[in-house]
């Protein structure tokens, strides 16, 4: 287990120049729509350094995806997101950067692969086109150039006879294919921080492990940053280096993967790894599932927004009900308001048993 | 040790692929193509395989919404093959079937009541204690409130719906359920309620399952036997604890050690052990000849092309339909025989897919 | 006539130039030759071919290309009802039995392409009549005359090798064309003046065709005819002034634009870019405000009577209008002025009609008004005294058939229908079919079986004689079982035999006998005339030689000049 | 692709079949079952017998009516003659028949005719797809402000309105009262290209207002929905400037469902040129149908719609591959 | 206008009118409460008050319509009364100012006749909201019949109707509209006079609207039909009847309604247009379309007369689009 520090602690008042490639501080987005304003994402931290890969895991609408939207700056066209806190890459605050700034290491400095490749990709301009682009508008030159560019990446991410698929359009290539076409367009600019937004869920798993290979290995090649983004404890644990648990938008545990899936100390945590059955362990009989549903990102509960489905609310009195628990410690934090010793105790007495 | 509830020989479902005004038939999806299954009273049997192999289209089948186009299908002695009207009507009662989205199966524009009560009003079910009464204490069965009659699906969850899918295809009190990727659609969170729903019911109702699911994992924790489907065949049969153990088929050796494992320490070790499959599954239009792995399988050889292997029962139990099952020594060797696998694989990475 | 605008020139020199005053005298008499005539229109022609036009305004223009053995004098007012000689030289030499007309043609004459033209040619282009299976559409009185059991199928059909074989005409040399008649007719030589009696050179005779072209034997020969669009004439150059006495031919060219934009047409007029509309059917409602309301536009102005009637037959084959008395109930509730608005007034739609006989035809009365109609208002306590005699003391019910395509008609029929209501009686409109009507209220089986007992039509005389004119209405012996204009139905032998006492008799005195028939159809009350049909006509004041004739109820074409 | 164009080139022909079998039996058939005879329906203000029976003969009306409809065929692909013994009157082809009330075969009387409805057409088609379209993609790009709201309440009333009320309405404004504009008629564009252009402003405008509004309604909902799609997003991703986004990406797909709806407008455009001739007084097909449907001539009406059908079908024949030809999903299918 | 919800057809057909409320409601808690979709639809319509302002004058033009006799017998002008006295016998003109408005003509007098406008103007609302809805529901029915028949039953039966529909879609509907009143007999089920040409109308009218409707509930039956609550239904041993009336046939109420309300506008408009040809509505009958064409004289010199029809028709039409556009988003708040 490496020692490192990879992931800081950084609380919303600390203003000081950022020492990660990446950091993001107290971010918060918000859409105001007609039943009322949506928190998205309301108050989440975390920094990753080049060459880690860091895995945010959490439940349907947890806010992900909007975090990883944030990062890349698009909430800022047309949309009604408003966003703050502060991302720090490279040196660079983003959100306060001006559009073209950020439009300008979007794709370059930092790209994205989306879930849906077929949606995600324009139906009307082939493969080659579409890489093409992404390469000329930060590159430039020729299109002949940037077509061999495209090519050498379909090459590199697997894709069979590349130059005579450069030039079929997405709904020619099989799922698994046009994943690995994404993800050719989104290295196609050797970007510093490659952000994959549930790369695999569209796909089956003998796929799946290919293009999780495949990230890995373009990973090692290119030394990027890496924040994979998936609902799939499998998947972060083939891939991330340090995990995210979010929670109705908010970061719920932070940590070393190997800490967080070995003693995860929220009970958020422990209620997803309980309710997940699992291959590498013995059959268990039942399973242990978190009770209720997911809260409403527009009327979160009171205090602990967890608290309606978690076992131990209440032990501390009231707190859990009324006071938000903030994220606490530095490798590994934890936002729950029971106190870290009883939280082991718990962990190692009632609920790693049942694992 | 138990009786077979459910026969299922050489069953076969081919969609006609149609074209022009006239509907001239150009082609078949061979979806379902000639696939043998047992299902025993009392027992899950789960059905695991890749996204368009065919396993809804076998579910379907069996639950006769759909007429095969070939085969046989014996359910409780009786051949309900091609039974029609009143026999199809009782089959109804005694196969149910829970479906995947609990979206879209739900009609919107009923209520929960209408919904579940429409099982017993189909069927003339008589049910004494009154209709509203059954509804509600078939509600009460899959954990919900019975409050929630008057409700429309929209202001339930994900997970409650699937309840009240369940709930319906409980009122019937059917012997056999056929459950397609019940929880695929639902947070991990809330497959855990349903996965434990079903559990429960099982034991109080005596109920068998076929259980479809592409999630490895799951089929594991509910199943007491697990047939594996490629590409519109089984290709394997085994009591859950062998096959999980043991595959044999190549194709089963490499689903199993393509799941990814959460826990994070056993990843470079899992990593060596994969078997990396190439390419997609072929299309079931045009099948490949003879066996239909051969095109991503590393142990293909020249008879594989030519002739189909048959779904043959192996000295431990396993019913294989491979020329060359995977042997226990290539399962043991743990290091050299899966990474010699694993080469192999990696060799084949480079031929071409199309 | 009042708050006129300043601006406008109280009146020019000319202290003739005034409203009306074209339908006397003649206006800015000139010589002078030279210039474009520019008319307008917005209706198209019905043909050019002299035996396929009926259209007023079309033989009118005819008379620019065709020229018959008779044609009505060049002048205004009543010496234009007169026929003069035309292509012959003088009147006709009659027999003494009345049956034979022999006619001289002048000579000199040439038709366009420079050939003489021959007595031949004018029994060709009478001929071609006969050939209704290939030129339709015109009138067919020659045929009634000249036909006499021969059944001549006309030219196309015909097995003389020169395709002359009307018998009742005679060729006995090129100059000399006789015709025979089995009985006396004194009209005959008003259907030789008809368009359709021209000369046709059989060389040039293209059959149906032939209007896209005709042969010019007047002044003007057409030289484009794009249909829809516009025509245009161009000098005759082997026409020779000397033969022509009637002609003055001033411009060097004719144009006629044809517009779908009556409204335009109007502005244009008004502009001074158009010079007269040739259709003659009056302006727009927007431009008959300004012309009215502006002293100097009203100069410019004419209204002249077009000899049409408009009016409303009482089928007597649909009761109850088989009863007089009904009949009269229905002429005392209708209101004059109502009719005459929806007609256009009393300055472009006409005087309230009184009783059957326009002021062109021999024989009217200008102020017999059986049914005192000219005060102008409904006489609702006659009509009810009418209707309990007719023994439908209440009223009833009856439909009116109306044209669809002739907006004011519909107009006229829903004036009528509100003032009988006043009295109970309950009338429907059914608007028939205009383009089929001689097949619907021209049937008199189909005016019965629908019960049509009002049916409403205009009329005018296609030669200004009492026999022309109100025979088809009032003769029994003219109800036909398809296009029948006796849409009342008028079976009364007395009026039968004053039509044949009138044929045998000297004009003055037939005249007389027509005013008689009048009287009878007027008293029977089978005819509820409407107005005595006017058009609000627009003449540029550039034009020379300006006169209305009254025959067409139209500026005459061929005498117009432009400055 | 050529397979694909060959497929639908079999279905146009098809199509057109059944078109004018339709069109042949409402126009020759609704007549006789309502009494009356077409023959008549030729002849003018004489029904004199002989002339009737001639007609009848020409026209071949004794005929049984397959026998006519193959000589209509015919008289379609090869020319015919209208033959009754002395006169001859030949019709080349492609015959839409031949008008006997007017003297004149119908397929050059449409050709006469078209240059001012498909003036009247292409300037409206111009104003409206430049308009409609560009409205419509402000207000999707301005969505919710003022701009937006603008084009959208303007776009509701311009498809509130009928075209011949604008089309009264203007026609008092500009040319009567304002007196800026000539009294619409028709000037050949080859006579005078500024006149014709001026002459055509109202009804262009006129025309082009209402198509104008439903597309914009149209566009904007369609580029809503394309700006909406991951794609759009994926582009952003890459870092592409907004206006290649719009541009490249969201005009592409979000104006291609237009190129269905124009054609399936290309029906309702006739009838708009219909009502729009018929305002403003312009000889075009649209008056040419309304006057021979009003003098019951019944060549020029089959004629008419014919010719219509021909032209609706054709032309979305090439909308349909152009849509081919624009989104390559479809070429496979 | 012609081309109408016809033109806004590909539109429609790349949305899924479908439950509104489905996966957002699920995830706000208070919203257990056990509204039905009808309520929420409603709640949601109230508040769009542009629409509700189209819905009411939409009810009060019912009411003019259905009372049109007993107010005009109130207001005591006879649609047919002539008044010879309002009216400039040379010019035709109605006298005084506004094409003579008055007191007692609110709306002044026609030209020529000086029939009173507002009476025929009442009378014109009745023929428009009559041939506009009874047409509409023949369209409705037909193209629910058909476009069910096609979706559901699907194979040649579906290729066939779907050809059908895309040709009468494509096809010249004023031109083919014109042509057949003008052929068709004028008497109808012994109707008379206004009415059986207004059946005549209806008939034409609502026939040329069905393959719009049709094609929406093909589309929707399409959509549903993948939908597993139907394979659902057919695994409880449920008869076709049962799949189309008590399962489909509610999700199709919505967009049916939509779709209907917005084809009525667009019959107004057509049966105007009609009317304004000269094939439509007969006189004396009053009709706006009828009064415009009557207007077209007199634009210049009685303006009145042209803008009282024209803006009736405007204000019609707007209110039936607006309310449809209100019920479309309320029922069905993703289109937009
Ligand atoms: N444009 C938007 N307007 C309003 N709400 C939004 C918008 N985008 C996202 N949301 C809401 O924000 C919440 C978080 O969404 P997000 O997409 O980040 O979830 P996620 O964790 O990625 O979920 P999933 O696993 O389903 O992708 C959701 O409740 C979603 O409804
Ligand atoms: N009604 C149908 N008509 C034509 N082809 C069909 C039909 N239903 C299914 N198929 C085809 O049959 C094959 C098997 O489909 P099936 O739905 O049974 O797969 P599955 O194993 O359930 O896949 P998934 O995991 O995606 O649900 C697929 O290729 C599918 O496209
Ligand atoms: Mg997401
Ligand atoms: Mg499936
Ligand atoms: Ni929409």
């Amino acid at each position: 287990m490496t020692t490192s520090v990879p992931v800081t602690e950084i609380g919303p008042a600390d203003i000081s120049p950022p020492k990660s490639f990446l950091e993001v501080r107290d971010l918060r987005v918000q859409f105001a729509t007609d039943d009322g304003i949506v928190k998205s994402v309301d108050g989440v931290s975390f920094a990753l350094e080049r060459g880690r890969t860091l895995g945010i895991v959490g439940e349907s609408g947890s806010g992900k995806s909007v975090t990883s939207l944030a990062i890349l700056g698009l909430h800022r066209t047309r949309s009604n997101a408003t966003v703050s806190g502060e991302i720090w890459l490279d040196g660079e605050e983003l959100i306060k950067a001006d559009n073209e700034r950020v439009r300008r290491l979007r794709g370059r400095k930092m790209s994205m692969i989306f879930q849906d490749p077929l949606s995600a990709m324009h139906p009307y301009y082939t493969i080659g086109q579409q890489i093409v682009e992404a390469y000329r508008i930060h590159h430039g030159g020729s299109k002949k150039a940037a077509k061999q560019r495209a090519i050498d990446m379909l090459a590199r991410v697997g894709i069979p006879q590349p130059a005579r698929r450069v030039d079929d359009y997405p709904h020619q290539f099989s799922g698994g294919m046009r994943q690995r076409a994404m993800i050719a367009m989104s290295l196609v600019n050797n970007p510093e921080l490659l952000i994959a937004d549930e790369p695999t869920t569209a796909l089956d798993v003998t796929v799946q492990a290919q293009i999780l290979d495949l990230i890995r290995d373009l990973q090692d090649e290119f030394g990027s940053a890496v924040i994979m983004i998936t609902h799939d404890l499998g998947v972060v644990a083939e891939l991330a280096d340090d995990i995210l648990v979010m929670y109705g938008g908010k970061a719920v545990e932070r940590g070393p993967a190997e800490t967080v899936f070995r003693t995860p100390e929220h009970p958020y945590t422990w209620g997803l790894l309980g309710s997940m059955p699992r291959l590498d362990r013995e059959v268990r009989d039942r399973l242990n599932p978190i009770k209720g549903t997911p809260p409403s990102l527009i009327n979160l509960p009171s205090g602990c927004s967890f608290h309606p489905r978690c076992p131990y609310a209440g032990r501390n009195g009231d707190r859990s009900f009324t006071e938000r628990p903030e994220l606490v410690g530095s490798t590994h934090a934890v936002a729950c308001h029971m106190p870290a010793e009883l939280r082991r105790e718990i962990f190692t007495q009632e609920v790693s048993p049942n694992l | 040790m138990s009786t077979p509830l459910l026969e299922v020989s050489g069953l076969q479902k081919h969609f006609p692929i149609t074209a022009g005004l006239l509907r001239r038939q150009v082609a078949a999806v061979r979806a379902v193509d000639g696939i043998d299954l047992t299902v025993n009273k009392g027992e899950t049997l789960g059905l695991v395989g890749e996204s368009g192999c065919g396993k809804s289209t076998a579910g379907r089948l069996i639950t006769r919404i759909l007429e095969p186009t070939g085969g046989k299908i014996t359910f409780d002695g009786k051949d309900i093959t091609h039974v029609k009207g009143g026999g199809l009507r009782g089959l109804r009662q005694d196969i149910q079937m829970i479906f995947q989205d609990p979206y879209s199966s739900l009609n919107p524009r009923h209520t929960v009541g209408t919904i579940v009560a429409a099982p017993l009003q189909i069927q003339k079910i008589p049910t004494p204690q009154g209709e509203k009464k059954a509804v509600q204490e078939l509600l009460e069965m899959v954990g919900l409130n019975p409050e929630h009659y008057n409700r429309y699906p929209h202001e339930f969850s994900g997970g409650q719906r699937q309840r009240i899918g369940i709930a319906r295809a409980l009122a019937l009190k059917p012997k056999m359920i056929v459950a397609d990727e019940p929880v695929s659609a639902l947070d991990v969170s809330i497959q855990a309620q349903v996965v434990n729903l079903l559990d429960d019911l099982q034991r109080e109702l005596d109920l068998t399952y076929l259980f479809i699911a592409h999630d490895l994992s799951v089929v594991r924790h509910i199943s007491d036997r697990v047939a594996v489907m490629y590409l519109g065949k089984v290709v394997e049969v085994a009591p859950r604890d062998d096959l999980y153990a043991h595959p044999r088929h190549p194709y089963t050796v490499a689903l199993m050690s393509a799941v990814p494992v959460p826990d994070p320490s056993r990843r470079d070790k899992a990593q060596r052990e994969r078997v990396l499959l190439t390419g997609d599954v072929p299309s079931p239009i045009d099948p490949p000849s003879g066996c239909r792995f051969r095109t991503r399988c590393w142990k293909a050889q020249d008879v594989c092309a030519t002739e189909e292997p048959p779904l043959a029962v192996l000295a431990d139990g396993h019913q294989v339909a491979c020329h060359f099952p995977v042997s226990d020594e290539e399962q043991h060797a743990s290091g050299s025989g899966r990474s010699a696998a694993a080469a192999a694989a990696a060799k084949v990475a480079v031929v071409d897919e199309d | 006539a009042c708050g006129n605008s300043g601006g406008s020139n109280s009146s020019n020199g000319g202290a003739k130039n005034a409203q009306n005053a074209a339908l006397t005298e003649v206006l800015n008499v000139s010589d002078k030759k030279g210039g474009t005539l520019e008319l307008w229109s917005s209706q198209d022609v019905d043909s050019l071919d002299p035996a396929r036009g009926y259209y007023a305004f079309v033989w009118n223009l005819n008379r620019l290309y065709t020229r018959t053995l008779l044609s009505y004098d060049a002048k205004p007012g009543a010496d234009g009802m007169k026929l003069v000689p035309d292509l012959a030289t003088a009147e006709a030499t009659l027999s003494n039995d009345g049956k034979t007309y022999t006619y001289t043609l002048r000579d000199g004459l040439k038709f366009d392409d420079g050939t003489p033209i021959t007595s031949k040619d004018v029994k060709y282009g009478i001929e071609r009549i006969f050939a209704q299976d290939v030129v339709s559409g015109g009138p067919v009185y020659l045929i009634e005359q000249l036909d006499q059991g021969q059944k001549y199928p006309g030219p196309y059909k015909d097995s003389d090798p020169n395709k002359l074989g009307l018998k009742s005409v005679q060729t006995p040399d090129d100059k000399t064309i006789v015709f025979n008649l089995k009985q006396p007719y004194a009209d005959f030589p008003y259907l030789l003046a008809m368009p359709g009696a021209g000369p046709v050179p059989a060389a040039r005779d293209t059959g149906a065709q032939y209007g896209t072209k005709p042969a010019s034997s007047g002044p003007y020969k057409v030289e484009a005819y794009a249909p829809g669009k516009s025509i245009k004439w161009v000098r005759n150059e082997h026409w020779d002034q000397a033969s022509d006495p009637l002609r003055k031919a001033l411009p060097d060219a004719i144009n006629m634009t044809i517009t779908t934009n009556a409204d335009d047409m109007d502005q244009r007029l008004i502009a001074g870019t158009a010079d007269v509309d040739a259709a003659q059917t009056g302006v727009q409602a927007a431009a008959r405000t300004k012309i009215l309301q502006d002293e100097t536009l009203k100069a410019n102005s004419d209204t002249p009577t077009t000899g049409f009637i408009r009016y409303a037959s009482m089928a007597t084959s649909v009761p109850p209008f088989d009863n007089v008395d009904c009949r009269k109930a229905v002429m005392l509730a209708s209101d004059p002025t109502s009719l005459q608005t929806a007609r256009g007034g009393p300055i472009a739609g006409g005087d309230i009609g009184i009783n059957l006989l326009p002021p062109n035809i021999p024989g009217s009365e200008a102020d017999y008004d059986p049914y005192n109609r000219k005060q102008g208002k409904p006489q609702v306590d006659a009509a009810k005294q009418a209707l309990a005699a007719c023994g439908q003391p209440n009223g009833f019910s009856t439909t009116i058939a109306v044209r669809n395509n002739k907006p004011a008609e519909v107009k006229t029929a829903e004036a009528l229908q509100a003032s009988l209501k006043a009295v109970g009686i309950d009338a429907k409109i059914d608007q028939i079919d205009g383009a089929q009507s001689s097949s619907i209220t021209g049937a008199p089986n189909v005016v019965k079986q629908k019960g049509y007992g009002l049916i409403i039509s205009g009329w005018a005389a296609d030669y200004p004689s009492g026999a022309g004119y109100l025979q088809p209405l009032a003769d029994s012996r003219y109800i036909v079982q398809n296009g029948n204009f006796n849409h009342a139905e008028i079976k009364d032998p007395a009026i039968d035999a004053l039509f044949d006492k009138a044929k045998t008799v000297p004009p003055a005195e037939a005249a007389a006998i027509y005013t008689e028939i009048n009287h009878k159809v007027m008293e029977g009350a089978y005819v509820l005339p409407f107005v005595v049909d006017k058009a609000l006509n627009y003449r540029n004041p550039r034009l020379t030689n300006v006169y209305i004739h009254q025959f067409w109820g139209m500026y005459d074409f061929q005498a117009l000049g432009v400055s | 692709m050529f397979a694909y164009v060959v497929r639908r080139l079999i279905n146009v022909v098809f199509t057109l079949l059944v078109i004018t079998l339709v069109t042949f039996g409402v126009f020759f058939l609704v007549p006789k079952l309502t009494g009356s005879d077409p023959a008549l329906l030729y002849i003018g203000k004489t029904a004199d017998p002989v002339a009737v029976e001639g007609i009848r003969t020409k026209l071949g009306l004794d005929d049984p009516i397959h026998v006519q409809y193959g000589k209509f065929l015919q008289g379609l692909v090869m020319g015919r003659e209208y033959d009754n013994g002395p006169d001859v009157t030949t019709c080349n082809a492609p015959c839409f028949g031949y008008s006997f009330k007017t003297d004149q075969e119908v397929w050059p009387y449409l050709i006469d005719r078209l240059p001012v409805t498909l003036s009247l057409a292409l300037g409206a088609a111009v104003l409206w797809v430049i308009g409609g379209i560009g409205a419509g993609v402000i207000s999707a790009l301005r969505k919710g402000r003022p701009a937006d709201r603008i084009v959208m309440t303007t776009a509701l009333a311009g498809v509130s309105l009928p075209i011949y009320f604008t089309g009264l309405v203007s026609a008092a404004v500009f040319s009567y009262w304002l007196g800026w504009l000539p009294p619409p008629g028709y000037v050949d564009f080859v006579v005078n290209p500024a006149e014709w252009a001026l002459n055509l402003i109202l009804p262009w405008i006129t025309l082009a207002f209402l198509f104008a509004a439903t597309y914009a309604r149209l566009t904007r909902a369609n580029m809503l929905e394309t700006l909406s799609e991951d794609y759009i997003r994926t582009a952003r991703a890459k870092g592409l400037r907004e206006r290649d986004v719009v541009s490249k990406h969201a005009l592409r797909s979000g104006l291609t469902p237009l190129i269905t709806v124009f054609g399936l407008d290309l029906g309702s455009l006739l009838g708009g040129a219909i009502l729009t001739e018929t305002t403003f007084n312009l000889r075009g097909l649209g008056e040419a149908t309304l006057t021979s449907i009003r003098q019951n001539d019944l060549p020029i009406i089959l004629g008419v719609t014919l010719f219509a059908a021909f032209f609706i079908v054709i032309a979305n024949l090439v909308v349909d591959l152009l849509y081919a030809a624009v989104d390559p999903r479809v070429r496979l299918s | 206008m012609v081309s109408g919800p016809g033109a806004s057809l590909s539109e429609e057909s790349t949305h899924d009118v479908a439950d509104p409320a489905e996966g957002a409601a699920s995830t706000s808690g208070k919203a257990i409460e056990g509204r039905s979709l009808r309520q929420i639809a409603w709640r949601r319509f109230k508040r769009d008050k542009v629409a509700m302002a189209g819905g009411g004058f939409v009810i009060f033009l019912v009411l003019v319509a259905f009372l049109a006799s007993p107010i005009v017998k109130l207001i005591g002008h006879p649609i047919d009364a002539f008044n010879n006295d309002l009216i400039d016998p040379t010019l035709g003109l109605p006298i005084g100012p506004l094409g003579g408005i008055s007191g007692e003509h609110w709306l002044g007098v026609e030209p020529t006749s000086g029939r009173d406008i507002f009476s025929r103007v009442i009378y014109g609302a009745q023929t428009s909201i009559f041939v506009a809805f009874l047409a509409a529901a023949v369209s409705t029915v037909i193209g629910a019949i058909l476009g069910l028949a096609a979706g559901f039953v699907g194979g040649w039966i579906d290729a066939v109707i779907s050809r059908v529909m895309d040709f009468l879609l494509a096809f010249p509907q004023l031109l083919f509209s014109i042509a057949l009143v003008s052929v068709l007999p004028d008497t109808f089920f012994g109707l008379d006079g206004r009415w059986s040409r207004m059946s005549v109308l209806i008939g034409v009218i609502g026939f040329f609207g069905w393959p719009y409707i049709g094609r929406i509930v093909r589309g929707q039956v399409l959509s549903l039909r993948e939908r597993e609550f139907i394979e659902a239904s057919r695994s409880l041993g449920a008869r076709t009847g049962r799949i189309l009336f008590r399962e489909l046939l509610p999700n199709l109420a919505a967009p049916i309604l939509v779709y209907t309300t917005l084809i009525i506008p667009t019959n107004i408009i057509t049966e105007a247009s009609l009317s304004f040809l000269g094939v439509g509505i007969e006189a004396p009958n009053p009709s706006w379309g009828g009064m415009l064409y009557d207007a077209k004289s007199y634009y210049q010199s009685d303006p009145m007369y042209m803008i009282i029809p024209g803006v009736c028709i405007f204000i019609t039409v707007l209110a039936f689009n607006l309310f449809g556009d209100g019920l479309r988003d309320a029922l069905d708040p993703k289109a937009h």
